[in-house]
């Protein structure tokens, strides 16, 4: 039972920073039909960028966030600038193919800055853990369920309620039609991406504060994609359902069954429920009528 | 045009003129709670250019896609006669591509063309149900495969000779003009020889001098080859000109079904359709 | 054609081929180890090379894919080059048929075991105990500081660099018959391995040995601590370095056990001291660089020597004849940076050594509790 | 398609032909000259490559007619190349089968395998088919990682050297092996598209609810194009096999499939020139950047450190260029070159 | 160019009575179709003016060029200039002329077919913030069969509904130009003639300003005060409505009036074609 506890919280942490991750996918693909294949690359420079500004230039663990936040704008909206908008109205397979090129630069970017090698960053988050039902909670993984929990609420509530929500939408359906509306594609667009960084930023902190400061996390971005799929790649609520249920899911496997399958059963069941719900769980069924 | 022979028939329906070809039943089609259609029945004689007119939503286009096997009814039936007449087929229980092989071609109301594809392979597609698509000739080309091209191209050309296209044959469709991308779908449609041909609105957004063309073309089809045709159309000046027979629908129900004079003068009709000073 | 045979008038620099990860999965070891090889040329061709002949090394990152690998290869083999320095499991094993049948010498940082049987891989030379070799000494000393009873669970890399020792684990047991229990669990990529601390858990396990890299064992042990479980890590070779304690932080890195053929510089080995020497005057200390350093250098250093006496020998450079010297020479000594100090191979085994150090860490630093043991 | 404009023809069977004017004849008889003379112009480091491309190029074309021709984005890529490796490879180190018999079955199982794992593409569409094509990537490797008596527990396969291939010409025998399998293999590829088989493909891409209407039976036709997408696949990974003469999973990974999918954009989506551009492309990259990375470490040895992540960052950097130069691919840019000598000096 | 009837026009208007003005403006798709060559027309503030042509003539171009959709078309304007209110917009970028007034119902309804009926509409005063409470109720005033499906989701509508749906959502841009691309395209006639009716009301009520391309020449010259006709790019006729109406050309061209001033059937359609050349 204490057992069983333990793995569910380690497996709602993980899946906290899955969903954190998706989000950044299903933000881009909601307003401009592209699946961005650097998105694991997102968290690794979100990561770095928080280092640079905690540890090298030592500042308070909350201005490095800002730092952090306002570094990740920008490098979501120079991306847009240079790499996507050239390529608006083109086919997305052509724009994914760009985000697969983009994803080795940025990787070769952070290899040039900071080298290959793990970096110590001190632990932001408290690392004790706490007695509960004869379990020995991490802290700190508790409050990375926390923190991703506010942050998803946060953009929920932002898409619900904004008419920016409607206005990304408009322009994933239909560009020229939203420019009538008075629609900028580009705002929508320059903004998809840096909430995109924003959120990857987040994500990428988090894991790098559990795990350490290194490569692998870009890793991560592969990890997401059977995520946004379960949860629909258009839904936000659809990131917290697929990340948590793919989270739990490796977490259980690994812990009662032989752990190497915890890196495929995900993909079973995936295309299992994908059988069932061919646009995910939350995910927008696309119109096809003559 | 109308004096040139052409070798090709366009019609493979055997069915004998004036005798029913499509016998459509108390059809009641749902969408959640979109009632679209509700217990629509008719039949279309052999031989007839019969009109399906109606308010915008009132499920005209859904009955199309019913009779192309596109949509599935919850109630009621549509019935082919083949043949001579005698053998029947229940399209509402077929996949759209067996409704096709049954000979049943149609137009949709916006443009569903191959847009990638030039207007000749675009009606290469047409023939696609007299075709085999054998893997090992197809890699082959050499054969079987190149054979079946040159042999299938002619009934090809005669559609594209009948419908003037040949300006176009190489041009990738996307890149046409609207009049011009009707008229290649409207060929689409015909070089599958079909027993009963469905269009929808195929003369919306054009001016009147397009229609006339329009309207000569399917005429042709019509008088040429006997060709029987379901028409959805807006124009009433078209549809009261070239039309058999008509059928009104308003909000999913069949409110009246007669000659176009009997329905010309139907209250029920002006009132949910035509408006009053028309006509 | 290619072939080492095109190379060498008697003064034209010696060509070395080598293949390195740089920037790819493993890139985080690779890049010491490579740098350490570039080292240790740098520093013998500054003391006039091989018998006045410069070594001419060719290096180029292949990031861990095989494919890359063996266009490297091939691009060194048509260049000229008379040995090959590979890196990992993948190439080593894609190119292992290459090699013999261009007859070119071949290490890599791979220690499997097949790659020392001269039957199997006539051209392959491994310099280090195999991981088989380092595992039966993990399990020695375990039945030792268990005091003969304990569960073992071996977590190990989901690919065949990680299951190459299990099975042989698994037997030594049998054979020495030690009173240790023993089972083996694949490591997923996940940010946290407390499913499989839980499986172990339940089989009783006090001793985890770990054959995988050093940053998801630094993550058992990250997660050995939170849940401060009573379990010692016993890590093999490649995660058996100072990234481990780096990424895991000294405080959880505290207590667990190493099991390293190649010896850090806190061991001060006197063969350590060249390396520093060199290193102070780049700037840099064998500290900083860490132990794959010592081994990227000694790997080229046990090359170089077969060279050498290849040279010596008289015979025409190619890669035959350094076949023949590397298996004809006598010990290489590397002053106890490589398991038992010498390392030593003969025409009917390529098993250079069978020693590893046995380490523990206390306060991040890496203290020997047993040097040289072999199984 | 194949038509150029403003040239006729007198006959049907002669506009079907693949090459009218004697600008294509002649273009044709040059590549094919190049062809052979190129091993002789080429040391073995270089031909070397040009064999592993020839057989991307098959795998590419495979892709290709997956993606490019029936919209079905696929990430499997690299599971399909190990389904082709191991198959022949068991099947003549084992089985004891003769190679072009091990090849042929080898083609046939991946085709089937491909089939198997197309089938969720009869009910996703889209980005969710990509990614539920990756699951048969993750699978597939997982079984050939984890099923020990595929490789015998050794985790590799190892396949002996066709008995006729030399060492010194091995590079040119086999250039001379893969040269006309690539070649026929290429040509058949573009066969399909002239005939009913290959437009029933395309018409499921572009408007897949006409397809239907007008008696495309999809089910079919999406199943067909993912056996016999993969059947090239097969065969790629077969070739490679016996090429590299060692079968490892460390060589179909994702970063494999990617790879492929990254020839067939750049070089040209549903253009079967364009997949040969793109593998030509995306293999020959890296090489060159090899070459001047290492003659830049020589000349500027400071930079030597960074060098492989700068390559790393060329590499992508150079796939977004040609992108947004021209995001429908080299072929695109190769046909606008044409028009443009075409009507030369005329604009439009 | 020089020649054409336009240009004169265009000259003598002066900018203050001229809400939006296009001086000989010249677009080219993909660098090489040229499509307008020199086109002029002017558009008095508080007017209605009509734009007749047939297909490809480069009508919805024309309307692409006024509200900057042509580089999301690799179209561009390469000669001439755009006048709105006195300002020149030639090179101003689509958002920023929809703020100035500018409104563009395209042609082919383009409705965000994953949002709701509601949704769209909202969507059309995204600009506006929103837009205030009145509005919608305004619309659904306007175009009642839109009230009852304001949950609906736009993409399956029928092709007339999202027509109607296309028209409110642009009013909800509270326009000071309103520019339609063929509305009354697959409407039903009675609401064809309740659109135009409704172009008039909101003309006189709003004062609402009105550019309207349409096919359907006899209830677009019935509503229109003024009326361009466009072929090959270029305005080729233009004056008041009543002209238009009495021209003979107009009459068999664009109301497929005979001589006799009255409809011939579309049956008695002759094949020969009969294409006006304008001069
Ligand atoms: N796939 C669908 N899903 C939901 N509702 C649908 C679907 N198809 C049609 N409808 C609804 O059914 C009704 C009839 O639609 P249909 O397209 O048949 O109308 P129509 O008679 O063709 O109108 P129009 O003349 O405007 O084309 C409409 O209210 C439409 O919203
Ligand atoms: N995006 C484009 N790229 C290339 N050519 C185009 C493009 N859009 C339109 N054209 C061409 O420009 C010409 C005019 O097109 P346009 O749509 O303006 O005509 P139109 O008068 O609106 O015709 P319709 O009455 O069919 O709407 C046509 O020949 C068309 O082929
Ligand atoms: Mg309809
Ligand atoms: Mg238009």
């Amino acid at each position: 039972m204490s057992n069983f506890l333990l793995l569910t919280v380690y497996g709602l942490a993980d899946g906290a920073i899955l969903a954190l991750a998706a989000l950044g996918f299903v933000l881009i693909y909601k307003a401009t039909r592209v699946i961005n294949f650097a998105q694991g690359e997102f968290l690794l420079v979100g990561a770095y960028m928080f280092y640079t500004a905690f540890v090298v230039m030592r500042l308070p663990w909350i201005l490095a966030s800002v730092v952090g936040v306002i570094g990740a704008i920008i490098l979501g909206v120079l991306v847009e600038r240079f790499v996507l908008r050239p390529l608006v109205g083109e086919s997305a397979i052509s724009v994914i193919m760009v985000t697969i090129g983009l994803s080795s630069v940025l990787k070769a970017l952070v290899q040039m800055f900071f080298g290959t090698s793990v970096r110590e960053q001190p632990k932001i988050l408290p690392t004790g853990s706490i007695e509960f039902l004869g379990a020995t909670m991490p802290v700190n993984r508790l409050l990375v369920i926390l923190i991703a929990g506010v942050v998803l609420a946060a953009f929920t509530i932002f898409f619900r309620r904004s008419r920016h929500g409607i206005a990304m939408r408009a322009v994933a359906d239909d560009q020229q039609a939203a420019l009538t509306m008075g629609i900028s594609v580009r705002q929508i667009f320059a903004l998809a991406w840096a909430l995109a960084a924003v959120s990857a930023l987040v994500a990428g902190v988090l894991l790098a504060d559990l795990s350490a400061v290194e490569q692998n996390i870009a890793s991560f971005g592969l990890i997401v994609f059977p995520v946004v799929i379960l949860g629909g790649l258009d839904s936000v609520p659809g990131t917290i359902v697929g990340g948590l249920t793919i989270g739990l899911l490796k977490q259980y496997v690994s812990g009662y069954a032989d752990p190497g399958l915890a890196e495929v059963i995900p993909y079973v069941v995936l295309v299992a429920i994908l059988m069932v719900r061919p646009y995910g769980i939350f995910g927008e069924t696309r119109i096809e009528r003559v | 045009m109308l004096g040139r022979a052409y070798v090709h028939s366009l019609n493979s329906s055997t069915v004998p003129v004036g005798s029913p070809i499509l016998k459509i039943s108390d059809i009641e089609l749902r969408f959640g709670g979109v009632v679209a259609l509700h217990d629509v029945g008719f039949t279309v004689t052999q031989g007839h250019i019969h009109a399906v007119i109606g308010p915008n939503g009132a499920g005209k286009s859904s009955l199309l896609n019913c009779v192309s096997g596109l949509y599935h009814p919850q109630k009621g039936k549509a019935v082919l006669h083949t043949g001579d007449g005698a053998v029947t087929h229940e399209l509402t229980k077929l996949p759209p591509h067996r409704i096709a092989r049954l000979g049943v071609a149609r137009s949709f109301q916006n443009i569903e063309l191959f847009s990638h594809l030039t207007v000749l392979e675009n009606l290469m597609l047409g023939r696609h149900t007299h075709m085999k698509h054998g893997v090992l000739q197809s890699l082959l080309w050499f054969g079987p495969a190149r054979n079946q091209e040159l042999s299938h191209r002619g009934i090809v050309e005669e559609v594209i000779d009948l419908l003037s296209l040949q300006p176009f044959r190489h041009k990738p469709v996307g890149s046409l003009a609207y009049g011009i991308q009707k008229r290649v779908e409207l060929g689409r449609a015909l070089v599958l020889q079909p027993s009963l041909l469905l269009l929808d609105e195929p003369m919306a957004g054009m001016n009147s001098e397009e229609k006339e063309d329009m309207a000569r073309y399917v005429l042709d089809v019509h008088e040429l080859a006997g060709v029987t045709v379901i028409l959805i159309e807006h124009d009433m000046a078209v549809v009261m000109d070239i039309s058999d027979r008509v059928s009104v629908l308003d909000f999913g129900r069949l409110i009246a079904d007669g000659t176009p004079d009997e329905v010309k003068a139907n209250s029920a009709v002006i009132e949910a359709y035509l408006g009053a000073e028309e006509h | 054609g290619g072939g080492g045979s095109a190379a060498s008038t008697d003064t034209a620099p010696i060509k070395v081929g080598i293949i390195a990860d740089l920037t790819g999965a493993t890139g985080d070891v690779g890049k010491p180890y490579n740098e350490g090889m570039m080292a240790y040329i740098d520093w013998l061709n500054a003391k006039g090379g091989i018998k006045g002949r410069k070594i001419e090394a060719m290096s180029n990152d292949y990031a861990y894919q095989v494919p890359k690998a063996e266009e490297l290869y091939k691009k060194y083999v048509s260049d000229g080059a008379v040995v090959i320095q590979g890196w990992g499991t993948g190439d080593s094993e894609a190119l292992r048929t290459k090699v013999s049948a261009d007859k070119l010498p071949f290490m890599s940082a791979s220690y499997a075991e097949v790659l020392t049987d001269p039957k199997q891989a006539a051209y392959n030379f491994v310099v280090a105990p195999t991981y088989s070799d380092q595992m039966r000494v993990a399990l020695n000393w375990i039945a030792k500081d268990s005091g003969g009873k304990a569960e073992v669970a071996v977590f190990h890399n989901d690919s065949p660099f990680g299951t190459a020792p299990v099975a042989d684990g698994q037997k030594w047991i049998t054979e020495k018959s030690l009173g240790l229990g023993f089972k083996a669990y694949p490591m997923p990529k996940t940010p946290n391995f407390v499913g499989l601390l839980s499986q172990a858990q339940s089989q009783g396990a006090k001793y985890i040995v770990i054959q995988n890299v050093s940053s998801p064992a630094a993550q058992v042990a990250k997660d050995i601590k939170a849940g401060n479980l009573d379990m010692k890590i016993v890590c093999l070779n490649w995660c058996a370095d100072e990234l481990f304690v780096k990424t895991a932080g000294a405080e959880n890195a505290e207590g667990h056990v190493m099991v390293q053929p190649f010896a850090p510089a806190s061991a001060n080995k006197e063969g350590s001291k060249a390396i520093e020497e060199y290193l102070k005057s780049k700037g840099s200390s064998l500290d900083a660089k860490g132990l794959h350093y010592a081994q990227g250098w000694y790997t080229m250093d046990v090359m170089a020597k077969g060279i050498e006496k290849a040279l010596a020998g008289g015979a025409k450079l190619t890669g035959e004849s350094i076949k023949a010297a590397l298996e004809s020479m006598d010990a290489v000594d590397t002053g106890g940076v490589v398991g038992t100090g010498k390392i030593k191979f003969s025409a009917d085994s390529h098993r250079g050594s069978t020693g590893s150090g046995i380490y523990k860490i206390q306060g991040g630093k890496f203290v020997e509790i047993a040097a040289n043991q072999v199984p | 398609m194949a038509t150029a404009t403003g040239i006729h023809h007198r006959t049907y069977r002669a506009e079907l032909r693949l090459r009218h004017t004697k600008a294509e004849w002649f273009r044709l008889a040059l590549v094919i000259v190049l062809l052979l003379v190129v091993p002789y112009a080429l040391n073995t480091y270089w031909l070397g490559i040009a064999n592993s491309i020839l057989i991307a190029v098959v795998g590419a074309v495979g892709l290709n007619i997956l993606v490019g021709f029936t919209g079905q984005i696929s990430l499997g890529q690299g599971g399909f190349l190990a389904v082709g490796a191991y198959t022949s490879a068991i099947l003549s180190t084992r089985a004891g089968l003769p190679v072009p018999l091990a090849i042929i079955v080898a083609i046939l199982v991946t085709a089937f395998i491909g089939a198997l794992f197309g089938l969720p593409a009869l009910r996703l569409k889209g980005l969710y088919l990509a990614i539920a094509t990756l699951a048969s990537q993750e699978i597939i490797m997982f079984v050939v990682r984890r099923w020990g008596f595929l490789t015998e527990g050794k985790g590799y396969i190892e396949v002996p050297r066709l008995p006729f291939i030399e060492r010194e010409t091995f590079e040119l025998q086999w250039y001379w092996i893969l040269l006309p399998i690539t070649f026929v293999a290429v040509l058949m590829a573009r066969n399909v598209f002239r005939t009913s088989l290959g437009r029933s493909f395309m018409a499921v891409r572009d408007q897949d609810i006409a397809a239907e209407a007008i008696g495309v039976n999809i089910t079919r036709a999406k199943v067909t194009a993912f056996a016999l997408s993969s059947g090239f696949v097969g065969l790629s990974g077969a070739l490679s096999a016996y090429y590299t003469e060692t079968v490892t999973w460390e060589r179909f990974t994702l970063d494999v499939s990617v790879l492929y999918l990254a020839m067939i954009i750049v070089g040209g989506l549903g253009s079967i020139a364009g997949s040969v551009y793109g593998a030509i492309f995306m293999m020959l990259l890296p090489a060159l950047l090899t070459e001047v990375g290492q003659k830049a470490g020589d000349s500027i040895p400071f930079i030597t450190d960074q060098l492989p992540a700068i390559k790393n960052a060329i590499f992508g950097i150079a796939i977004i260029t040609f992108l947004l130069i021209e995001p429908r691919g080299l072929d695109r840019i190769w046909s606008r070159m044409k028009d443009y000598v075409r009507f030369w000096p005329f604009r439009y | 160019m020089a020649g054409s009837p336009a240009a004169p026009a265009a000259g003598a208007a002066t900018a203050t009575a001229d809400l939006l003005t296009l001086n000989n403006i010249e677009v080219i798709y993909d660098d090489v179709i040229l499509v307008l060559r020199g086109q002029s027309l002017s558009v008095p503030q508080g007017k209605i003016v009509a734009l007749l042509g047939s297909n490809g003539a480069g009508k919805s171009t024309t309307l692409k060029a006024i509200s900057g959709l042509l580089p999301t078309e690799h179209g561009e304007v390469t000669d001439g200039s755009i006048i709105f209110d006195g300002q020149n917009i030639t090179h101003l970028d689509a958002a920023a002329r929809v703020k100035l007034g500018l409104a563009l119902c395209m042609e082919g309804r383009h409705v965000f077919e994953h949002l709701t009926v509601e949704e769209n509409l909202r969507a059309g005063a995204y600009f506006r913030g929103g837009g205030e409470p009145g509005d919608l109720e305004q619309v659904y005033h306007l175009l009642p069969k839109l009230a009852d499906m304001t949950a609906r989701v736009a993409g399956y509508l029928s092709g007339g509904e999202q027509q109607m749906l296309a028209i409110g959502r642009a009013l909800m841009a509270k326009p000071r130009l309103l520019m339609l691309d063929e509305p009354s395209l697959g409407l039903a006639p009675l609401l064809v003639k309740d659109i135009f009716g409704f172009i008039k009301r909101i003309n006189d009520e709003l004062g609402l300003t009105v550019l309207v391309i349409e096919q359907n020449a006899r209830r677009a010259l019935e509503v229109a005060d003024h009326g361009y006709i466009m072929e090959q790019g270029r305005i080729v006729l233009e004056g008041s409505a009543q002209e238009l109406r009495e021209n003979p050309d107009v009459k068999e061209f664009y109301l497929g009036l005979g001589d006799s001033g009255n409809r011939k059937s579309f049956r008695d359609v002759k094949h020969y074609k009969r294409r006006k050349r304008w001069l």
